[in-house]
Formats: C-alpha cells, sequence, structure tokens
C-alpha cells in the first residue's frame, strides 16, 4: 500500500520534472536569443579576424539561422545527451559541468551540513532561552547576516585571513603549476575553508530564525503545557517535545534550500576563484557562451528540483502529522 | 409556506454516505426540533438547507421552487461558533447592518447594548456575538432559521435570554424555526415536534 | 488505597481541605494591535476548597477563564501573568516552587482534547511521560494495566495521537492522570459535546478516582453534568466564585441555593423553569467595585455596589453576597 | 499603561514597547529618507577625479576614505546606495503589483489557481540569481535588465501568501454568510478580503526590499547589471577586488557596511510593522 502510494508519487514528480524541463528549456532558450549581444563578436573579442573566417564562425553558430531552427537542433541534441560544445573552454558542455559542478558539490554540501548544524544548534538555543540575553544575541547575529551581501563578506573575510593574516590562499581551489596528482587533500581542505563559511553564513541565519521561531510556537502549544504540567522541565523537556517536532521541519526547510545555495555559490566562487559550477556561469554569461549557460540552468533547474523533491518526501512519507489531514478530510 | 427537503444524499468520499434520501419539511412560524448524536450529519445537512454546502443530490425548495444562488437567501444559518461566524477587521456596528439595516426592536429583543457597537468582535463574548448574528440574519426576507446548536457554548441563563427573544419575533415574522442540539431537555422547551436523524436518514 | 469510607473518616478527623485557595486574582498585561498594552483581569478575589474522595465540579460559561484557574493551581500560566493571593496544599503554602515539584506526582490535570498531546510521541510514551531508566520497566507494566482497564488493546500503545478515535482519546488523557497515583486531579472541560453515553462513561472515571481517595476538581460548562457526579458545585461567575454549595441544594424551585446568581442559573436551565434574568455577564476589561453580580442581582442595595462582598459559611456551603444569612 | 514602564530594561528604558517600536521605524525610515535626499543633490564636482589625493585612507576630510582616481568614497557609497534603494523601490512594486494580479487570479478558479502555483513553481526551479541573470542577459543587461530581473523573481512569496490567505478567507463562516446574504463576488472581495490583503501588500513590499536590494547589487557585481559608469554599489565593489592585495581595504569594507545597514533598516522597518499589526508576535 504505502509502496504503492509512493511509486504512484514518484512517477507524478517525474511527469512534472519533464514538462518543467520542457519549460525551462523554451523560456531559457528564448531570452538568451533575446540578447542583443552578438556571440561571434563577444568570442572574437579583441583579434582582428578575415571576413571569411567570420563567415564561418556565423555559419557555426547559426547566427542567419531562423531561432526556431535552432532551437529543435539544440533540443533534438540534448534529447540524446549531447549539450553542445563549450565556446570559452573548447570542450563538450558535459564534461565542463561535470568537472565544474563536481568542484562546487564539494564546497555546497559541506557549507549546507555546516549551516544546518550550526543554525539548528543556535535556533534551539535562542528558542529555548527566548528574550535572553543569549537570544537576542543569536537574533542579531542572524539579522546582519541575512542583511549581509554574500559577495563582501566574502571579500572581507579573504581580505582579512588571506590578505592580512595569510592563513589562506587568495584563489582557486589548488595551488596554481601543480598536477593533480601533486595536490594534497591538505591543499584542497585549506582551499575550501574561506569559500565554505562564506557560503553557510546566509544559511546559518535562516535555519536558526526559523528554529528559534518554531520552538516558540511548540513550546506555546498545549502539548507543551500539557507536559510541563506532568512535571517535565528544562532541557528534557525541550529535547523531548521541542527538538522532536522541530527537526523535521528544519530539514525540510534546508532542502528547499538548495536554489540559494547555488545562487551564493555563484557569487562566492566569483570571489575567492573556486572554479566551479559558479564561476563558469559568470563566465558564460559574461562572454555568451550559450550552450554552456544553457546547459547550466538544465543542469541547476534538476539540482534545485531534488532538493524540493526530497523536503516533499519528508513531508509525505517520514512526517507522522501528514497523515492524519488524509483521513480528516 | 413551506421548505422542504427531499431526497438529500451527501458523502464526502465514494461509499462513505453521510446523508442518504432525508426527507424534511418546515413551515412558516412551526418550530422543529432535530436530534442526533455528534457526527451524525446533522450539521452537513444544516448548511445543504441553506445553501453553503452544494455537492449534494436532492432537492431543497420553498414552496416548490429552488432558492437561486446571488440574491439574499429565505433561509439563513446560525452557527455554534460566532466568533467563526463575523469579519474579525469589521466592527460590530458594520457586522450588524451586512445584510440589512437591523431594526431597533431586533436590537432590542436581544438586549444589544448601544456601546457594544463600536467595539472590535474579539472584545465581546460568545453569548453577545450570537446575539448579533441571530440580529443580523433576522431580515423581513428571512423566512427560515437554521439553528445549529447555537446555544451549546453559552450559560443556561444566556441561552435562555437567546431563546426567549427569537421564539418572540420568529412567532411575529412567521418565521419557520429549525432547532439543531443534542440537548433534549432544551428541544422539548422549544419545539412544537422533534424528529431524530437517525430515524429519517437512510444509511 | 484507602476505601472510601476510611477516607471520610479520616477526612473527619483532620477537617483539614486538600487544596485551599484564598482570594487569589489573575491578571494579564497584554500587547493589543498597534502594540498598546492593556491589563486584563480574569480571576479575582477567588477562593474555594477541594477536599480528598470528593469532586469539587466548577461550573461556569466557555471562555470566562476556568481553564486558567487550573493553570493556576498547576503552576503553567505564561510569563504576562499575574497571580496574587494565596494558595495552601495539605497545610502548606503552595508556592511556585512546591508547585512545581508537585506537578506530575501529586497534582495531575486532564486536559479537554487530544491537542495537548505531542503529535509525534507514541501514546505509551507519552502516557509514561518522562521518567528514569530504571523504572521504564515498571512504568511501562503499570501504563499497561491502565490500558487494560479501560479497554485499550496494546496496539494503542504504538500509535500516534492522531490515529486515536474521539473515545480512545478520552481514555487516554484519563490515563495520564492516574498513571502518577495522583492525589489531586484537575480535569478541565472533559466533556465537550460528548453524547449522553459517552459522556456518561468519561463521568464514572472521575467518580472512581475520588471513591479511590482523590480530589477531583471537575471545571467544566455543563451544570447538568456536573450534577450527577460532583459532590459540591463552585459556580464561577465573572472571574470568582459566587457560591460553593452542596449537591442537594439544586432541588425544586432552588430555594436552598444561596446566591442570587445561582437560583437564576437553577431556574434558567431547560428542564427547570426556562426563566431568563436580564442583563449580562461583566466584560472582562470593565472594572467593578462592587458584587460582581450587583447589575443584574434583584435583592441588591447600597452595600452591594461597595466592594466584593465577604466569604460566608452558610448552611454549610460557602457565598459571596451580603444579603444572605 | 502604568505596568509597561516596570517591563522594560536597557536603553530606551523610559518608553514602552510601543514608543519604542514606533521610534525604532522612525529613525530607520528617516536614515533611508536622509541617503536617498542626499544621494540626488550629489554635484558632480565633488566625484571629479582628482589624481592628487588617490588611495587615500579614511580620514576626517575623506571618511571612507578615497580610490585609485581620487574620488570620494564616501560621496560614491552615498550615490550607490541611493541607486540601490530607488532600483529595489521599483522591482519591488512591480513585484507585488504581479504578487497581487497573480493572488487574484488565483482565487478566481481552480484551473486559474493551478496555473498559478504552476508559475510559482517554475519561477522557483531556477535558482533566483541564474534567473535575474537570464533576464538580464535577455534585456541587454543594464538597469532595466536588472530591474525587471529583481522584478520577475520576487513575486513569489508574496504570491504564495496572499494565495493561502485569500484560501483561508474563502472557507470562513463570515464570507460564506456574506454569500447568503446576496453579496456579489465583488463586494466580498472589496469589503472582506481586503481589510485582511491590505496589510499582507504593505508588508510584502517592505520586506521585499532588502532581497531586491541585496540581488541587484550581486548581479551588478558579478557584471551583468549596471553599467561600470553608474555609482552602483556593486561596481564599487567588483572594482575593489582589483586593490585587494594592494590592502586598499576601505574601498570595499565601508561600501559593503552600508549597504548592509540600509538592508538592515529595511528588514528592520519591515519586521516592526508587523508587530505593530500583529501584537501576538510581541507577546513572546
Amino acid at each position: 500500500m504505502k509502496q504503492k502510494k509512493f511509486g504512484i508519487f514518484i512517477g507524478k514528480k517525474i511527469i512534472r520534472l519533464i514538462i518543467l524541463l520542457i519549460v525551462v528549456c523554451i523560456a531559457s532558450f528564448w531570452l538568451v536569443e533575446q540578447s542583443p549581444i552578438d556571440p561571434v563578436r563577444a568570442y572574437i573579442g579583441e583579434m582582428s579576424i578575415q571576413p571569411e573566417q567570420r563567415a564561418i564562425l556565423e555559419e557555426y553558430w547559426g547566427v542567419n539561422t531562423p531561432s526556431h531552427e535552432k532551437f529543435f537542433n539544440w533540443a533534438g541534441n540534448v534529447l540524446k545527451g549531447d549539450l553542445g560544445i563549450s565556446l570559452i573552454y573548447r570542450m563538450p558542455v558535459t564534461y565542463v559541468i561535470k568537472e565544474r559542478f563536481t568542484a562546487s558539490l564539494i564546497l555546497m554540501a559541506s557549507s549546507w551540513l555546516l549551516s544546518g548544524i550550526v543554525g539548528f544548534i543556535l535556533g534551539i538555543i535562542a528558542g529555548m532561552k527566548s528574550g535572553s540575553l543569549i537570544d537576542k544575541a543569536i537574533k542579531t547575529y542572524c539579522y546582519v547576516l541575512i542583511a549581509t551581501p554574500t559577495f563582501w563578506l566574502a571579500l572581507i573575510l579573504l581580505l582579512v585571513f588571506s590578505v592580512y593574516l595569510g592563513w589562506f590562499p587568495v584563489g582557486l581551489s589548488v595551488p596554481i603549476g601543480l598536477t593533480s596528482e601533486e595536490v594534497t587533500l591538505f591543499d584542497r581542505v585549506q582551499h575550501l575553508i574561506l569559500p565554505t563559511l562564506t557560503l553557510s553564513v546566509l544559511g546559518v541565519a535562516q535555519i536558526a530564525m526559523f528554529t528559534r521561531e518554531k520552538l516558540i510556537e511548540i513550546l506555546s502549544s498545549d502539548y507543551v503545557l500539557f507536559a510541563k504540567a506532568r512535571g517535565e522541565k528544562g532541557f528534557d523537556l525541550v529535547l523531548r517535545h521541542g527538538v522532536r517536532n522541530v527537526a523535521l521541519p528544519a530539514i525540510t526547510l534546508q532542502f528547499l534550500g538548495f536554489s540559494e545555495l547555488f545562487g551564493g555559490a555563484v557569487l562566492v566562487e566569483q570571489v575567492f576563484s573556486y572554479p566551479g559550477i559558479g564561476q563558469a556561469t559568470v563566465a558564460a554569461g559574461l562572454r555568451s557562451d550559450v550552450p554552456l549557460l544553457l546547459g547550466i540552468v538544465l543542469v541547476s533547474a534538476l539540482f534545485v528540483f531534488l532538493g524540493n523533491l526530497i523536503a516533499d518526501i519528508i513531508y509525505e512519507f517520514i512526517d507522522p502529522r501528514i497523515k492524519q489531514q488524509e483521513t480528516t478530510t | 409556506m413551506y421548505l422542504k427537503a427531499e431526497n438529500i444524499s451527501f458523502r464526502y468520499k465514494k461509499d462513505n454516505w453521510i446523508l442518504r434520501n432525508v426527507d424534511l419539511s418546515l413551515g412558516s412560524g412551526e418550530v422543529l426540533g432535530l436530534i442526533g448524536d455528534s457526527g451524525s450529519g446533522k450539521s452537513t445537512l444544516c448548511k445543504i438547507l441553506s445553501g453553503y454546502e452544494k455537492n449534494y443530490s436532492g432537492t431543497v425548495s420553498i414552496d416548490g421552487t429552488g432558492i437561486p444562488p446571488g440574491i439574499y437567501n429565505p433561509i439563513q444559518l446560525i452557527f455554534q461558533h460566532p466568533e467563526k461566524a463575523v469579519n474579525p477587521k469589521w466592527k460590530m456596528k458594520d457586522i450588524l447592518n451586512e445584510g440589512h439595516v437591523v431594526s431597533q426592536d431586533i436590537l432590542d429583543s436581544f438586549g444589544i447594548k448601544k456601546n457594544w457597537l463600536h467595539r472590535w468582535p474579539n472584545e465581546l463574548s460568545g453569548g453577545e456575538l450570537q446575539r448579533f448574528a441571530l440580529a443580523r440574519a433576522l431580515s423581513p426576507k428571512t423566512k427560515f432559521l437554521i439553528a445549529d446548536e447555537i446555544t451549546t457554548m453559552v450559560d443556561a441563563i444566556t441561552q435562555a435570554q437567546i431563546w426567549e427573544s427569537i421564539l418572540d419575533i420568529v412567532e411575529e415574522m412567521k418565521i419557520g424555526v429549525l432547532v439543531v442540539s443534542h440537548e433534549k431537555n432544551l428541544m422539548n422547551r422549544l419545539c412544537h415536534d422533534v424528529v431524530h436523524l437517525s430515524h429519517i436518514n437512510n444509511i | 488505597m484507602l476505601n472510601n469510607a476510611e477516607m471520610n473518616i479520616e477526612k473527619r478527623k483532620e477537617g483539614e481541605a486538600l487544596l485551599k485557595i484564598k482570594d487569589i486574582s489573575l491578571s494579564f498585561s497584554q500587547y493589543v494591535s498597534g502594540l498598546r498594552q492593556t491589563e486584563l483581569k480574569v480571576i479575582s478575589s477567588l477562593s474555594m476548597e477541594a477536599y480528598s474522595g470528593e469532586i469539587l465540579a466548577v461550573v461556569g460559561s466557555s471562555g470566562s477563564g476556568k481553564s486558567l484557574l487550573a493553570h493556576a493551581i498547576l503552576g503553567i500560566l505564561p510569563s504576562n501573568a499575574k497571580l496574587l493571593g494565596k494558595m495552601e496544599y495539605k497545610g502548606q503554602e503552595l508556592t511556585q516552587e512546591k508547585k512545581e515539584e508537585l506537578r506530575g506526582k501529586e497534582i495531575a490535570l486532564i486536559p479537554q482534547s487530544v491537542n495537548y498531546l505531542d503529535p509525534l510521541m507514541r501514546i505509551s510514551d507519552q502516557v509514561i511521560g518522562s521518567v528514569d531508566e530504571r523504572n521504564a520497566e515498571l512504568m511501562k507494566q503499570t501504563q499497561r494495566d491502565i490500558f487494560r482497564k479501560y479497554d485499550l488493546k496494546p496496539d494503542v500503545d504504538r500509535m500516534f495521537p492522531h490515529e486515536l478515535s474521539g473515545g480512545m482519546a478520552r481514555r487516554v488523557l484519563v490515563s495520564t492522570a492516574l498513571i502518577n497515583s495522583s492525589k489531586l486531579i484537575i480535569a478541565d472541560e472533559p466533556t465537550p459535546g460528548l453524547d449522553e453515553k459517552n459522556l456518561n462513561e468519561t463521568l464514572s472515571y472521575f467518580r472512581d478516582m475520588a471513591n479511590k481517595g482523590c480530589a477531583v476538581i471537575l471545571i467544566t460548562h455543563d451544570i447538568e453534568a456536573a450534577l450527577k457526579i460532583s459532590d459540591k458545585i463552585a459556580i464561577f461567575y465573572a472571574g470568582t466564585i459566587l457560591e460553593e454549595a452542596n449537591i442537594e441544594d439544586f432541588k425544586n424551585d432552588g430555594e436552598n441555593l444561596r446566591h442570587p446568581y445561582t437560583r437564576a442559573l437553577w431556574n434558567a436551565l431547560p428542564q427547570n423553569k426556562f426563566q431568563a434574568i436580564k442583563g449580562h455577564q461583566p466584560m472582562q476589561d470593565e472594572i467593578i467595585d462592587g458584587c460582581f453580580f450587583y447589575e443584574r442581582c434583584s435583592r441588591r442595595n447600597e452595600l452591594c455596589s461597595k466592594g466584593t462582598p465577604q466569604l460566608k459559611m452558610i448552611k454549610e456551603g460557602l457565598v459571596r453576597c451580603n444579603n444572605v444569612s | 499603561m502604568s505596568t509597561a514602564a516596570t517591563i522594560n530594561k536597557g536603553l530606551f528604558r523610559g518608553l514602552n514597547l510601543r514608543q519604542k517600536t514606533i521610534l525604532l521605524i522612525s529613525f530607520m525610515s528617516l536614515l533611508l529618507i536622509a541617503i536617498v535626499t542626499s544621494s540626488v543633490f550629489i554635484d558632480g564636482g565633488s566625484l571629479s577625479t582628482d589624481f592628487g589625493s588617490k588611495n587615500l585612507a579614511p580620514s576626517l576630510d575623506h571618511p571612507f576614505g578615497t580610490d585609485w582616481m581620487g574620488r570620494d568614497m564616501f560621496i560614491r557609497t552615498l550615490g550607490g546606495l541611493g541607486l540601490s534603494i530607488l532600483i529595489g523601490a521599483i522591482a519591488s512594486t512591480i513585484s507585488t503589483l504581479l504578487s497581487v494580479i497573480l493572488g487574484l487570479l488565483s482565487s478566481v478558479g481552480k484551473i486559474e489557481d493551478s496555473f498559478v502555483s504552476w508559475l510559482v513553481d517554475l519561477f522557483l526551479s531556477i535558482p533566483h540569481l541564474l534567473l535575474i541573470i537570464l533576464i538580464s542577459i535577455g534585456l541587454g543587461g543594464g538597469a532595466t535588465g536588472v530591474i525587471i530581473g529583481v522584478a520577475f523573481t520576487h513575486w513569489t512569496s508574496l504570491t504564495r501568501v496572499v494565495r493561502a490567505e485569500i484560501k483561508q478567507l474563502k472557507t470562513q463562516d463570515y464570507i460564506q454568510i456574506s454569500r447568503n446574504f446576496g453579496k456579489s463576488k465583488w463586494w466580498i472581495a472589496v469589503k472582506h478580503f481586503m481589510p485582511h490583503l491590505f496589510p499582507q501588500f504593505i508588508l510584502g513590499t517592505i520586506l521585499m526590499f532588502p532581497h531586491a536590494i541585496l540581488h541587484e547589487a550581486s548581479v551588478t557585481f558579478l557584471g551583468f547589471g549596471l553599467s561600470p559608469h553608474e555609482p552602483a554599489i556593486g561596481i564599487i565593489l567588483s572594482e575593489s577586488m582589483r586593490y585587494l592585495s594592494a590592502g586598499y581595504w576601505w574601498l570595499a569594507f565601508f561600501p559593503g557596511l552600508s549597504l548592509l545597514i540600509v538592508v538592515l533598516s529595511f528588514d528592520m522597518i519591515g519586521e516592526n510593522l508587523d508587530k505593530l499589526m500583529n501584537p501576538k508576535k510581541a507577546q513572546e
């Protein structure tokens, strides 16, 4: 019964995903097509070039083919798993994305975990002691973090820890001039710390504020009142009724945050010159690398979808309260 | 004038009948009691009679004609929880006069005080709000009143006060009343006749 | 456990109430729209006593602040509440610290609905509550025994609150009070909207507890239900208790009742005269100097408008009225 | 009211919460108004290049220091903030209008509602920043690109709120009673729904501001937004990156901090207005 329900659920989600991807393809292709920037111009840049060569390039990018024809060519290839050749990296888009996305994934995963754990703990402390000095401190801290431009924070951290203190390298995920065999784990970790910290900051604030508010709500609920009436108190009470009830919503929220995580990664990677998908996005956008840009859009949509899907699964299948609504309606 | 419900059936899910082939008839000036256990579908029947619930089969009519939507409904329903029946962002004066300008006679008869009119709903008790809900629903165009457990939440004195006023007004205005309650003593006091829902519900 | 007779002897011997409440008042400071702060008085000059082996029903209209009386006894009021006055438990002053020590052990609350159970905790864990590892096995056994008595099958143990039917939920809630063998049990509106069969069943649980020697305070708006099982009835009006009457006083035209309000309430019942008196209960933000019933009273005199009437002992009952003797 | 004073401790001891909240809102609003008005009156002369005083650290003459062209960073920052607030205002207003229209559309019927909810899902399916970049590229960059980009990505959350509120309102007894009084859909929408929705719109717009401003600055920083000639905070910070290793910390520090303060002010105004309107939140 439950398995069947899960199967239907996943089936529906897959149909949704397919529709979504089709619309995203059309919309983003249309948007990029609208751009008044000339891809050939952008590709050539400052180079001088013969008119014949220019014609070849125009032919290659299909400057003179009508939009819909271009779209169907591209879409047809996408269906075959071919996202085209990246203009700036001169490599297949799939390869570039694979390489870059893996690098970003390490960054995003570590800061995602960090922000989730730190944020949850801060939120629990603040909610438990709501109104106290420590709550006010955590609240202020969160408000300031939420209002902080991510890229500016990255700049400041870079300034303090790399430029002044020299504890961390100024950029790139590995030292320059080394082959991948020569790079040690220490190098990688050292290059990861600042970007991870920066990227986790916004998430910490959001999870902490959410956890705090939810916990306060729970602590003023009838069932906590009753627990108090039965002699439960202090940290034990918060652990038994608060943490248990706040954890699932907080985890759900953290999975819904994939979209902002990706956006944050773009900014952070740009400042720290971290060669991930975010930096590739900026490069592709600035230099009109249309195939790469469209590829990244598709991958990011998949990434966000995955987060939402997990959140939905938690909501529908793990939280026992949901079944209640089904039986009462 | 007769309010007739014929062959009323209602279900939430397939094969989960709440009401089946229920017939009910209520005349002008009549006070009819409807009694039933909690969860037996009393409230659903009330909502169907007064046009709140549309997903049912069967007919509700007054003297053979159906009740068209979009105009003042001559069948007015009063709920158990008056605090849910008023817009919390409105002052009592506006709430009172939403359907029609309530006459001073009705205000006096329900004992609605002048200074209540300038209050917000959350500044009045349930018993007081219920008087507003009743006064509001008793316009000259109202022909039938459906009272769904309307005094369950108030104390005995307020209950007696409210019913005293209602019975006076409905007699004068020739309004038919359907009293829904699970309290037998109250029913015996108020109603000319009492039907048990389980006797007319064919499930 | 003592049986009923022994209990009564003991009570008479000591002549001491298990819980004594003397002139308490409760007010809230709260913010309204625009962050204006207002003071709301919910309970004022309220006194009552609860005896072991007896059911005391506190009867008043819904939303009049009776639940807060229960919360005040248990010491679980919100932080913006201000509680004045004195409470005694077993002859000792019941301070906030004492309340925290006693609640869940000697004093138990039976809440109104399943909303008072943690939605994510299994039923048996909730009923057992927070216990030491060492006692866990024993408590589990006790819980099972109580459930068996209330005809709750073993699979109920592993259910979540929302899976309980209405009847099961009420029995589970009652079980929470039994597991710690409490001496004072406060039931807050345990019979909302029940039909007769369920009502009688629920009420019988409380009679059982009182017969086993507990003091039961039954907070309800349903005077009829209260009359069925209680020993004494306290009439709650406008935040205070106007009269504490014995059950036998409620008969005929209520001529044995002490307070004019109680009599009016009795006569307003559909099964009695169904007769209404004029006027309304004062609002919570109204400031009243004299007797709370002054506006509606037929026997009022000048004295009644000045100061709250003293609590008097008349015919083995308590009353706050200047005009009875 | 007399008890209120005794509850407060700390800086504003003599004031009650209402007065404190109003004071905070007024102060923050004044600050923002001051920034916008002064940014309008910046005269070109004070921003002229002066290579005689380039790369100066903060001092009394130049509280935020000067850049490599000798321009006063305080004035540049002020101009940038003014521009940010302006763009934020336009984008948030457009966004709110979109939410209002779509929220109301969703209340019409089932099909419309599914359409709106699908549209929300669609716009949430790509990371905001990436979508703004795409829209900005599509519109050829510049101020229009950023404004439209930000406006078209920020309507989703308010639309959800409006949609949920309308849905909840529609099930209320008093709405059904109003229908039974023969009131028209339009009448009910204006008289019953609006008093509930209007505060949401106002609050929604104000709380959208900070997001809009931050996204504008981010996109500009990345090079997709305002052109390098504009005195935008994003431009200033992206320029400052070149001088970080040279140790010109003030180029990055003060402009970013100012932006943070502006964003924080909007957040505070929104939160405190919310408290005034929903006193329950202040009760905790």
